[in-house]
C-alpha cells in the first residue's frame, strides 16, 4: 500500500490543496487500474486518505459505471450499444462476439481473459460500431475485425 | 417581510423563505417528501411542484426563494397533472403492503395518494424487487422497496447528526439506501430517521408490529435520561383501543416515543436514549410499601416514617434530581427546613454510553439537576455524615453508605429485596405524574400524565404534607 | 265504626292489590301476547328454582314482572344535570299518584252485606251493607276528570326539568295530546251522564243493570255506543299508548318526557302507563261495560229471561260480581293491548287533526242526539 | 473552400496535434496577443461581438454567461465540460485528439478574461486517446511556459487540472459535472443558485463546452465582428457537425450555421446507405426530437430553423435513419439508455426513464398491450419540465415525438407483437 | 310548481272513515292471536322463534353469517397478515390481534400471534369480512355456539377460528416466496 500511498500524494499535488474531496474519483481510478476492481474497503482507505465520509466514496463508487465493483478479466471488451452503433450493426456484432468468446453480458470467459461489457455511446457514432477493449478504442467494427482484434489480444 | 400571492391570498413571508415555508406557515397544504425544515433543500421528490406566474414551467416551491408580487398558484390543474404525475412515479415500485407497514396511519405517502394521486394504477409492469428487511443496525430496518429516496435519512447523518454513515447508492431506479458494510448504523441519534423518513421504509425494531399508530395516542413528556430534559412524546394505546383479551398491562404500556418538537430545548430530533425512554420506564418497580423488609399499608408506612422523623435529632435528605420543580417545592414546603439537604446523583452515565456532544447528549444524566441545585445548592451526600435519619428519595440503590442511620426510602424501581430501608414507600415515575423539569440551561420543560399510578404507589409531592 | 274502618281497609287495600297485581299481570300480557301474535315466544327465560333441586319454576316466564320490578329497584339512579332537581323528583309521583286515586270512585263490586258472607262475621259485622267501592261520591265522573288532568302536570314536568330536548318536545307533545282528547273524552262522558242521569259510578252501574228489550242488558255500549268508542278512543290517547305514543315514540324522542329518567323513577312512569290501562279498562267496563253486573244476575241470584231463576247465596252472588269486574277488566286490558300490537302509530298533525276535527264534533252530535232522545222520552 | 474554418483548417497527420505543429498553424498567438495588448475586460468584449454561443446543447450566449460571473470574487473557477456523452455527438474528441492545443489556449484566454487561477477540463471517463493526447499538450504547454505560473512572463497565472469522470452520461449537465468535480456521485443540483452564483465549492464558476472554448482563440485573433460575420446573423459563426446513422460517409463536419441540413446529408455525408430513402433525422443528438424525411426539406442547420421544424439543433450530432429502420427497436435503444444514465435522485426522472423502458422492452419483446402508447405518453408528460437537471426532458422527448410520428409503427407492433418493417436496426 | 316527494295515498271514504279499518286491523291480529293461542293451548308450538339454545334450527339461510373462519395458506399458516383492518373497522371493537415479526417467510414478514373476537360484542355485521384485503377471515353459515354466563368465556382465539372447519383460499395463490431479496437485476 505504500506505493500506493505514493502514487496518491502524486496525484493530489494536482489539485489545489483545499479541494482533497475532488480526489476522489481520480484515486478511484488509480486504485482500479492497479486493482482491477474495488471493493468497499478500497473506498474506505480512500476515504481516510483524503479525509472525507467513507459514505461518500461509497456512494461515488457505486454510481460511476467505469467502476468496476466485481472481477473483471485481463481485457474487457465494451461494446457499445447505443443508437448510432445500433443502427451500424451492433447488435449483430453483441451477438457474434458472445457467441465467439461463450459468454453473456457482463460475464467473464473462465480462462480469466475477457470481460464483454455492453456500453452505453462511446462517442464514436462516426465511426461506428464501436468497441473499447481495455482503454482502446476500436472503431469501425465487422466480424473479421473483430477476430483480428482478438486474436491479436491473445 | 415580503408580500406574495399563493392561490390569489396575500401572504406575508420573510426575507430567505421559500414559497413552501411560506404557504405551510399560512396553512396551504403543499405536499412534500424531501423537505424538512430542519435539513438542507434536496428538491429530489417533485411533488411540491407550484406554478409561478410568468414562468413557463413548474417550478419546486421547496427551493423558490420568496420574492415580492410573486404570484403562485397550487391548485390549479396543470399543477395537480403534475402532481399525479409524480405520485404515479413514487407508486410505480412502492409496494401496496399498508396492510403490514408501520407507517401507514401516519405516511405522507399514504396521506398524499388519497389526496393527490390515482386511484388505480397505469402501470402493469411488475413491482422491482430491492432488498427488504435490511439491517441497518441492530435498532433500525430499511425496506428498500417501500424507499422513494427522498434522502432525508441521509441528510439527516450528513447534516445534523455528522456521522455521514448512510447513503445512495447506485444509480438511477437501482438506487437505494444503504450503511456501510464494515460499520452498522450506530449514531446516537440513528432513531431519528425512522420519524423523518415520510414512508415506513425505516422501521424501528422496537416498535416493529408492535400496534397499528392509530390505536395509539401521544402524551407529552420529558425524557430523562440526561440534563438537556428533552421534550417528547409518549404513546399509549388510545381510550377506544384498550385490549380485553390480549391482555390489561398492554394498555398501561408506553409503545414508543418521539420527539416533540419543541424549538427551543431540542428542535424535533432526540437521542436514542430518548426513544429508548419507554423501556427505562418498564423496568421492575417497587409497588408495596415495607416496613424494615415486610409489606404494610401505605397508612402503616407512613406512620413509621413519622414516627422515625419525630424521634430523630438529626435528619437529612437526599433529594432526587428525578423530581419535579412541583415535588421539590413541596418538599420544601413541607419538611426542608427540618432537614438538611443533600443533592443526589440518581444515575450516572453508563459504561459505553455517550457522555457529552455538541447537539443534544448531557454528561448530567438526571433531569432535573438544574431544579435541585437552583433550590437547595450542590450539596453532595457525603462530605458531612453523622446524620441519625436518611430519607434518601430516589431510583437507583445508592452505593454510599448510610453509616447507620436509619434510612427512609421513597424509589419508583427496583425490587423490594435491593432496598435495605426502614420504611419503603413507592413512588410515582415520571409517567405517572404531571409536573415540569429545568434543564441544564434553567429551561422549564413541562410533562403530563400519561399512566394513572398503580394503587399503592404515591406521587412523591403528596406524600411530604402527610409525613411532615 | 270500626267495622267501617275494616271494610274500607279492606277495599283499599284490594283496590291497590288489584291495580298493582293487574298493572304487573299486563307487563306480561303484552309481552306474551305480542309474542303470540307476531309469532314469537315471548318472555320465557325468567325462572324461579325450587330450592334444593334442579327444578326450575319458568311459569311462561310470569317471573319477569318480578325480575323487572327487582332490577328497577336496583338499578343505579341517574340524575341528569338539571337545574330543578325538585321538579325533576316530583314528577314521577304527580304522572302515578293520580293514576292511583281515580280507582277510589270505580265500583268492584255490588252491594255486600258482610254479616251475611259467613255466619261467623255476623256478630260482628250486624246487618251492615256496603257498596264495594273506596269512595262513593255523588261527583264521581268529575274525580276522574280532574284527576286525569293531574296526571298532565306529572308528564309536563318530567319533560321541562329533565334539561333534554327529547324529554321537552315529548312533554309538550304530551300536555297538548292529553288537553285535546281530555275534550272529546269529557263531551262523550257527558252524553253518558245524560243517559245515566247521575254522575255517581255506582249509580252508573246500578241503572245498567237491568235488561234492555227483554234479553240485552243495560249496558251502556248499547245505550251509548258512540260514546263507548269516543270514549276508548280518547282514553288510550290520555294514556299515550300506541296509536296515541308520539310523547314517547322511540323511533323518535328516546323515550319522550322520560328520557332522562332510570331505576324506579322510570319505573314509576311504566308503571303508571299499566296501571293507566287498568284504570282505563275499569271506567270503560264501569261506565259502558255493566260494571260488575254479570247478566241476569241479581242480588239473590240468577234470573233468566225465560222466567227461570237460580237462588245464590250471598258470598257467591258477591264473589260473581268481584270476579265479573275482574273478568272485564282484564279483557279489556287485553283489548287495549291487541290495539297497540295492531295498529301504527298517528303522525303529529293526523293525531290533532283527529282529536279536534273527528272526535270532539262527534262527540258534539252525539251529546245533542242524546240530550235531544233523553228530552222526548222523558 | 471559402468558407473561414476555425477547427478543420489543417491536415491531419501524425504529430499535427503537437506543440510544434500547432505553433507553425499561428496556435498561442491569440494567447500571447491578449495577455500582452489586452485586458481582461477587452477580451470578455471580444468574445460578446463575436455572439458566440454555447456548443454544448442550450447555445446559450457566452458573453453573456461570463457577464454574470462575479469576477471581483475572490476564486472563479472555470471548467471546461467534456464529458461528451451524447449519442450522435462526436465532435470533443476529435479537439482533443487533433487540436488539444487550441483547447488549452481557449482555456488559458478564458481564464484571463475571468480572472480564473484554477481551470479544470472535465474530461469523460472513457476518452482514453484524447485523454492521453490532452496530458501531452499540457505537459508541453506548462513545459513552454504557457501555463502554470507568469504564463508568458506577464503576472497571469493559471493551472489547468485535467479530471477524468466516471462514465455518467448526467455529469455532462454543468452543475451534476461541478457535484462530480467535487468528489461527489454526480447528482444535478436544484436551480438556482446558478453556479454562477455557487459553483464549485460554492464559488462562482463558468463551464463552457470544449468546442465553445476552442473556438475563443480564433475569435481574439481575428476579431469578434470576423467571426459574428460567419452564418446566419443570430447564430453564427462555424459548428462542428457529427454525422452517424445511415449515411456514406459518417463523420465529422465544419460547416458556418445556417448550411442546408439536407445538402449536409445528401452532398457532404455522401447520402443514405445502400441508396434507400431518407426515412427520419435526429438533428441534435439522441436526445432532440426526432423529424421525419420528408421534414428538412426547408431545415438548415441553426438553432431557429431546427426548433420551428420541431426539434433542437443540440451538440450537432446527426443522426440520419434510413427507410426500413424499425423504430421501436430504435427507441427501446434510446430509453434503455436513459434508464440507464438517469442518476436516481429526482422522482420523474428515475421512476419514469425506468418505466419507459420496462414498457418499450415488453413491446419489443411482443407483449405489448393495449395501452401502453398511452401510457408512455403520460409518463413523458410526467417527466417533461419536472426534473431537477434536463436529462428528464432529454430522455422523455424523443420518445414523445418518436410516438407522435411514427405512432402506426409503434400500433402495429403491439398489435402483431412484431415490427413493421424487418425489425432490424441495420440497413 | 310543486313537486310532492312522498307517495300520497289515495285514500276512500272507507279508509277515511277508520274505524272499520282499525276494526279491520284489529280483526287481523285478533285471528293471528286466536289462531297462535289455540297452538299453544294444544300443545302445538305457535311460533317460529325458537328456544335457543335449548333448541337449535337446522334451516339457517345459506346467507346466514354466524361464525368466523381464518382461512389457511397452502402450507397451512393463517393466511392473516395482521393488517388490524378488521379491528379497525369492528363497530363493536370486537377483534384484538397481536401481531409478530417473521423473517423467516421474507413474503409475509407479518403475522397474527394471537387473534381474538369477542362474541359477546360482535353484532355479526360482516365488516371484518369485506375489509380484509387478504380475504383472510370469512364468515360462514353456523350459529356462534357460545352462550354462556361469562363474558371472557365469549372470546375466539386463532386455533379455533383457524380449526373448527379449517379452509384454503381457493382464490388466491401465493407465489412460493423468492428465497432471496437481493435485487433482481433486468
Amino acid at each position: 500500500m505504500s506505493c500506493l500511498a505514493d502514487k496518491f500524494d502524486r496525484l493530489s499535488a494536482t489539485y489545489p490543496a483545499q479541494m482533497r474531496s475532488s480526489l476522489v474519483l481520480p484515486l478511484l481510478h488509480l486504485m482500479q487500474e492497479e486493482k482491477g476492481h474495488l471493493t468497499e474497503s478500497d473506498a474506505v482507505f480512500i476515504a481516510d486518505y483524503l479525509g472525507v465520509p467513507a459514505m461518500q466514496v461509497k456512494e461515488a463508487l457505486s454510481w460511476y459505471t467505469m467502476l468496476q465493483r466485481a472481477p473483471v478479466g485481463r481485457h474487457v471488451i465494451k461494446v457499445c450499444r447505443n443508437i448510432s452503433c445500433s443502427l451500424m450493426g451492433a447488435e449483430r456484432l453483441i451477438d457474434y462476439l458472445k457467441q465467439k468468446l461463450g459468454i453473456g453480458e457482463g460475464e467473464t470467459t473462465p480462462d480469466g481473459r475477457f470481460t464483454l461489457l455492453l456500453v452505453e455511446c462511446l462517442a464514436s457514432c462516426g465511426t461506428a460500431p464501436a468497441m473499447q477493449v481495455n482503454d482502446s478504442y476500436h472503431e469501425e467494427l465487422s466480424e473479421a475485425r473483430i477476430d483480428a482484434i482478438l486474436e491479436e489480444l491473445s | 417581510m415580503i408580500e406574495l400571492k399563493i392561490d390569489n391570498k396575500m401572504v406575508a413571508a420573510n426575507e430567505g423563505e421559500t414559497v413552501l415555508q411560506a404557504a405551510l406557515r399560512h396553512g396551504i397544504e403543499i405536499p412534500h417528501f424531501c423537505y424538512h425544515p430542519c435539513l438542507s433543500i434536496a428538491g429530489n421528490c417533485r411533488i411540491c411542484l407550484v406554478k409561478v406566474g410568468g414562468r413557463p414551467k413548474l417550478m419546486p416551491s421547496c427551493n423558490l426563494a420568496v420574492a415580492p408580487n410573486m404570484e403562485i398558484e397550487t391548485d390549479t390543474e396543470e399543477v395537480a397533472e403534475a402532481r399525479r404525475a409524480v405520485m404515479r412515479f413514487i407508486t410505480l415500485n412502492h409496494p401496496g403492503e399498508c396492510g403490514i407497514c408501520d407507517k401507514a396511519g401516519e405516511c405522507r405517502l399514504q396521506d398524499y395518494h388519497v389526496r393527490y394521486g390515482e386511484p388505480e394504477p397505469i402501470s402493469i409492469e411488475p413491482k422491482s424487487r430491492k432488498p427488504k428487511f435490511y439491517d441497518l443496525s441492530p435498532r433500525i430496518l430499511l425496506d428498500n422497496e417501500r424507499c422513494i429516496l427522498c434522502g432525508c435519512c441521509v441528510r439527516f447523518t450528513q447534516e445534523v447528526s455528522g456521522s455521514h454513515q448512510l447513503g445512495i447508492v447506485e444509480r438511477g431506479s437501482h438506487a437505494r439506501v444503504e450503511r456501510l458494510e464494515t460499520g452498522a448504523f450506530d449514531d446516537p441519534y440513528s432513531d431519528n430517521v425512522i420519524g423523518l423518513c415520510p414512508v415506513g421504509a425505516l422501521l424501528s425494531r422496537d416498535f416493529l408490529y408492535r400496534s397499528r399508530v392509530w390505536y395509539l395516542e401521544p402524551v407529552r413528556s420529558v425524557c430523562t435520561g440526561c440534563s438537556r430534559c428533552c421534550s417528547v412524546n409518549v404513546w399509549r394505546r388510545n381510550r377506544h383501543w384498550h385490549l380485553r383479551a390480549l391482555g390489561e398491562e398492554l394498555n398501561r404500556t408506553a409503545y414508543r416515543v418521539t420527539p416533540f418538537e419543541n424549538p427551543e430545548i431540542n428542535g424535533p430530533w432526540i437521542c436514542n436514549k430518548g426513544y429508548d425512554l419507554h423501556r427505562f420506564m418498564a423496568r421492575q418497580r417497587v409497588l408495596q410499601p415495607m416496613i424494615a423488609g415486610r409489606g404494610a399499608s401505605v397508612e402503616e408506612a407512613l406512620a413509621e416514617a413519622r414516627r422515625l422523623l419525630s424521634e430523630s435529632i438529626n435528619p437529612a435528605a437526599l433529594v432526587s434530581a428525578h423530581a419535579s420543580n412541583e415535588e421539590l417545592a413541596a418538599f420544601q414546603a413541607a419538611l426542608g427546613p427540618r432537614l438538611a439537604v443533600y443533592s443526589r446523583e440518581d444515575y450516572r452515565p453508563a459504561p459505553g454510553e455517550a457522555v457529552e456532544d455538541g447537539l443534544l447528549i448531557r454528561g448530567v444524566k438526571n433531569p432535573n439537576s438544574y431544579g435541585v441545585q437552583a433550590l437547595f445548592g450542590h450539596r453532595p451526600y457525603g462530605v458531612i455524615n453523622g446524620h441519625d435519619l436518611l430519607l434518601v428519595w430516589g431510583d437507583n440503590a445508592e452505593d454510599t453508605s448510610f453509616d447507620g442511620a436509619r434510612v427512609i426510602r421513597l424509589a419508583s424501581f427496583g425490587t423490594q429485596q435491593e432496598f435495605t430501608a426502614d420504611v419503603l414507600i413507592p413512588v410515582s415515575t415520571t409517567f405517572e405524574r404531571s409536573g415540569s423539569f429545568s434543564n441544564f440551561e434553567g429551561k422549564v420543560n413541562r410533562f403530563d400524565k400519561v399512566f394513572d399510578k398503580p394503587e399503592l404507589v404515591q406521587h412523591a409531592g403528596e406524600l411530604f404534607g402527610r409525613l411532615a | 265504626m270500626i267495622q267501617d274502618l275494616v271494610v274500607y281497609l279492606l277495599f283499599i287495600g284490594y283496590a291497590i292489590g288489584f291495580m298493582l297485581g293487574l298493572a304487573t299481570l299486563f307487563t306480561w300480557v303484552e309481552r306474551k301476547q305480542s309474542a303470540v301474535m307476531a309469532d314469537r315466544i315471548g318472555a320465557n327465560r325468567c325462572y324461579i328454582r325450587i330450592p334444593f333441586t334442579n327444578v326450575r319454576l319458568v311459569a311462561w316466564g310470569l317471573f319477569h314482572g318480578i325480575a323487572d320490578g327487582a332490577k328497577m329497584l336496583l338499578k343505579e339512579n341517574f340524575t341528569p344535570h338539571t337545574y330543578d332537581r325538585f321538579c325533576y323528583n316530583l314528577a314521577p309521583w304527580l304522572a302515578a299518584a293520580p293514576v292511583l286515586l281515580v280507582f277510589s270512585v270505580v265500583p268492584f263490586g255490588g252491594t255486600v252485606t258482610p254479616g251475611r258472607l259467613l255466619p261467623q262475621l255476623h256478630a260482628f259485622f250486624g246487618e251492615r251493607s256496603y257498596l264495594m267501592q273506596v269512595a262513593s261520591l255523588d261527583a264521581g265522573i268529575l274525580v276522574v276528570l280532574s284527576l286525569s288532568g293531574i296526571g298532565i302536570l306529572g308528564t309536563m314536568l318530567a319533560g321541562w326539568s329533565s334539561n333534554n330536548k327529547f324529554s321537552l318536545l315529548g312533554a309538550a307533545r304530551a300536555a297538548s295530546q292529553m288537553i285535546s282528547y281530555e275534550v272529546a273524552m269529557g263531551l262523550a262522558l257527558i252524553s253518558l251522564v245524560v243517559t245515566y242521569g247521575t254522575l255517581d259510578l255506582n249509580g252508573m252501574v246500578t241503572r245498567q243493570s237491568g235488561l234492555l228489550l227483554g234479553f240485552l242488558p243495560a249496558w251502556g255500549i248499547f245505550m251509548q255506543p258512540l260514546a263507548f268508542l269516543l270514549f276508548l278512543t280518547a282514553a288510550i290517547a290520555e294514556n299515550k299508548r300506541v296509536p296515541f305514543d308520539l310523547p314517547e315514540c322511540e323511533s323518535e324522542l328516546v323515550a319522550g318526557y322520560f328520557t332522562e329518567y332510570t331505576a324506579m323513577k322510570m319505573g314509576l312512569f311504566m308503571l303508571s302507563e299499566f296501571i293507566e290501562i287498568v284504570v282505563v279498562s275499569a271506567l270503560l267496563v264501569t261506565m259502558f261495560l255493566g260494571g260488575y253486573n254479570l247478566p241476569y244476575l241479581s242480588a239473590g241470584g240468577f234470573v233468566l229471561p225465560g222466567g227461570a231463576s237460580w237462588a245464590l247465596p250471598h258470598l257467591a252472588v258477591v264473589l260473581l260480581q268481584v270476579g265479573t269486574f275482574a273478568a272485564k277488566v282484564i279483557l279489556a286490558g287485553c283489548f287495549q293491548i291487541q290495539v297497540r300490537w295492531s295498529l301504527p302509530r298517528f303522525r303529529y298533525d293526523q293525531l290533532m287533526g283527529f282529536g279536534w276535527k273527528f272526535l270532539l264534533p262527534l262527540a258534539a252530535l252525539n251529546l245533542v242526539v242524546t240530550a235531544c232522545v233523553r228530552w222526548w222520552t222523558l | 473552400m471559402t468558407e473561414p474554418r476555425v477547427f478543420f483548417n489543417f491536415e491531419v497527420t501524425a504529430d499535427s496535434h503537437t506543440l510544434a505543429a500547432c505553433r507553425e498553424r499561428s496556435g498561442y498567438r491569440a494567447l500571447e496577443k491578449a495577455l500582452l495588448s489586452m485586458a481582461p475586460a477587452d477580451v470578455e468584449k471580444e468574445v460578446t461581438a463575436s455572439g458566440l454561443r454555447g456548443r454544448g446543447g442550450a447555445g446559450f450566449p457566452t458573453g453573456a454567461k461570463w457577464f454574470f460571473v462575479d469576477k471581483k470574487s475572490r476564486v472563479v473557477y472555470l471548467c471546461c465540460n467534456a464529458d461528451e456523452g451524447e449519442p450522435g455527438t462526436f465532435k470533443d474528441r476529435w479537439i482533443f485528439e487533433n487540436s488539444s492545443h487550441q483547447l488549452i489556449e481557449g482555456v488559458l484566454l478564458a481564464a484571463y478574461a475571468l480572472n480564473v487561477r484554477h481551470a479544470f477540463i472535465y474530461i469523460r471517463g472513457e476518452f482514453d486517446l484524447p485523454y492521453r493526447r490532452l496530458r501531452e499538450a499540457l505537459t508541453e504547454a506548462y513545459a513552454a511556459g504557457l501555463a502554470g505560473e507568469r504564463i508568458l512572463g506577464t503576472e497571469f497565472c493559471c493551472d489547468i487540472i485535467v479530471h477524468r469522470g466516471g462514465g455518467a452520461y448526467v455529469c455532462g449537465e454543468e452543475s451534476s459535472l461541478l457535484t462530480s468535480l467535487e468528489g461527489f456521485k454526480g447528482y444535478p443540483r436544484n436551480k438556482p443558485p446558478f453556479p454562477a452564483v455557487k459553483g464549485l465549492y460554492q464559488a462562482p464558476t463558468v463551464i463552457n463546452n470544449v468546442e465553445t472554448l476552442a473556438t475563443i482563440p480564433w475569435i481574439i485573433s481575428h476579431g469578434g465582428g470576423a467571426y459574428a460575420g460567419i452564418g446566419n446573423q443570430n447564430n453564427c459563426g462555424t459548428r462542428l457537425f457529427g454525422i452517424s446513422g445511415h449515411v456514406n460517409r459518417p463523420g465529422l463536419y465544419e460547416r458556418p450555421t445556417g448550411y442546408p441540413l439536407k445538402r449536409i446529408i445528401f452532398e457532404d455525408a455522401g447520402g443514405i446507405r445502400g441508396g434507400k430513402a431518407l426515412k427520419a433525422v435526429i438533428p441534435g443528438g439522441s436526445s432532440t426530437p426526432v423529424l421525419k424525411g420528408f421534414e428538412i426539406e426547408q431545415v438548415s442547420l441553426d438553432a431557429e430553423s431546427v426548433i420551428q421544424a420541431g426539434s433542437m439543433l443540440g451538440s450537432g450530432g446527426i443522426i440520419v435513419i434510413a427507410e426500413g429502420t424499425c423504430m421501436v427497436r430504435l427507441l427501446q435503444v434510446l430509453t434503455r439508455f436513459y434508464a440507464h444514465e438517469s442518476c436516481g435522485q429526482c422522482t420523474p426522472c428515475r421512476e419514469g426513464s425506468a418505466w419507459m423502458d420496462r414498457v418499450l422492452g415488453r413491446i419489443v419483446a411482443g407483449q405489448g398491450v393495449k395501452g401502453d402508447l398511452e401510457s408512455l405518453e403520460s409518463v413523458t408528460r410526467g417527466i417533461m419540465g419536472n426534473t431537477v437537471c434536463a436529462l428528464g426532458d432529454a430522455a422523455s422527448m424523443p420518445v414523445a415525438s418518436f410516438l407522435d410520428k411514427f405512432r402506426d409503427e409503434f400500433a402495429y407492433y403491439i398489435e402483431h407483437g412484431r415490427s413493421m418493417n424487418d425489425g432490424r436496426l441495420e440497413v | 310548481m310543486r313537486k310532492d316527494y312522498w307517495n300520497k295515498p289515495e285514500m276512500g271514504l272507507w279508509e277515511r272513515l277508520y274505524i272499520f279499518e282499525v276494526i279491520r286491523g284489529l280483526c287481523i291480529t285478533g285471528s293471528v292471536f286466536l289462531g297462535n293461542m289455540w297452538k299453544w293451548l294444544t300443545f302445538r308450538k305457535g311460533a317460529l322463534t325458537a328456544y335457543y339454545p335449548e333448541e337449535l334450527r337446522s334451516d339457517y339461510s345459506p346467507n346466514n353469517r354466524g361464525r368466523h373462519v381464518l382461512t389457511q395458506r397452502d402450507n397451512g399458516q393463517v393466511q392473516c397478515v395482521s393488517c388490524n383492518m378488521c379491528a379497525t373497522v369492528c363497530p363493536a371493537y370486537a377483534i384484538e390481534i397481536l401481531s409478530t415479526a417473521n423473517f423467516a417467510d421474507p413474503c409475509h414478514p407479518k403475522a397474527p400471534e394471537r387473534f381474538e373476537i369477542d362474541y359477546s360484542r360482535c353484532i355479526f355485521c360482516g365488516f371484518c369480512v369485506e375489509a380484509c384485503p387478504e380475504d383472510a377471515i370469512r364468515m360462514v353459515k353456523e350459529v356462534p355456539d357460545f352462550p354462556g354466563f361469562d363474558r371472557d368465556r365469549m372470546w375466539a382465539g386463532m386455533d379455533l377460528l383457524m380449526n373448527w372447519r379449517p379452509m384454503r383460499d381457493p382464490a388466491k395463490h401465493y407465489p412460493t416466496p423468492q428465497a432471496p431479496l437481493r435485487e433482481v437485476p433486468e
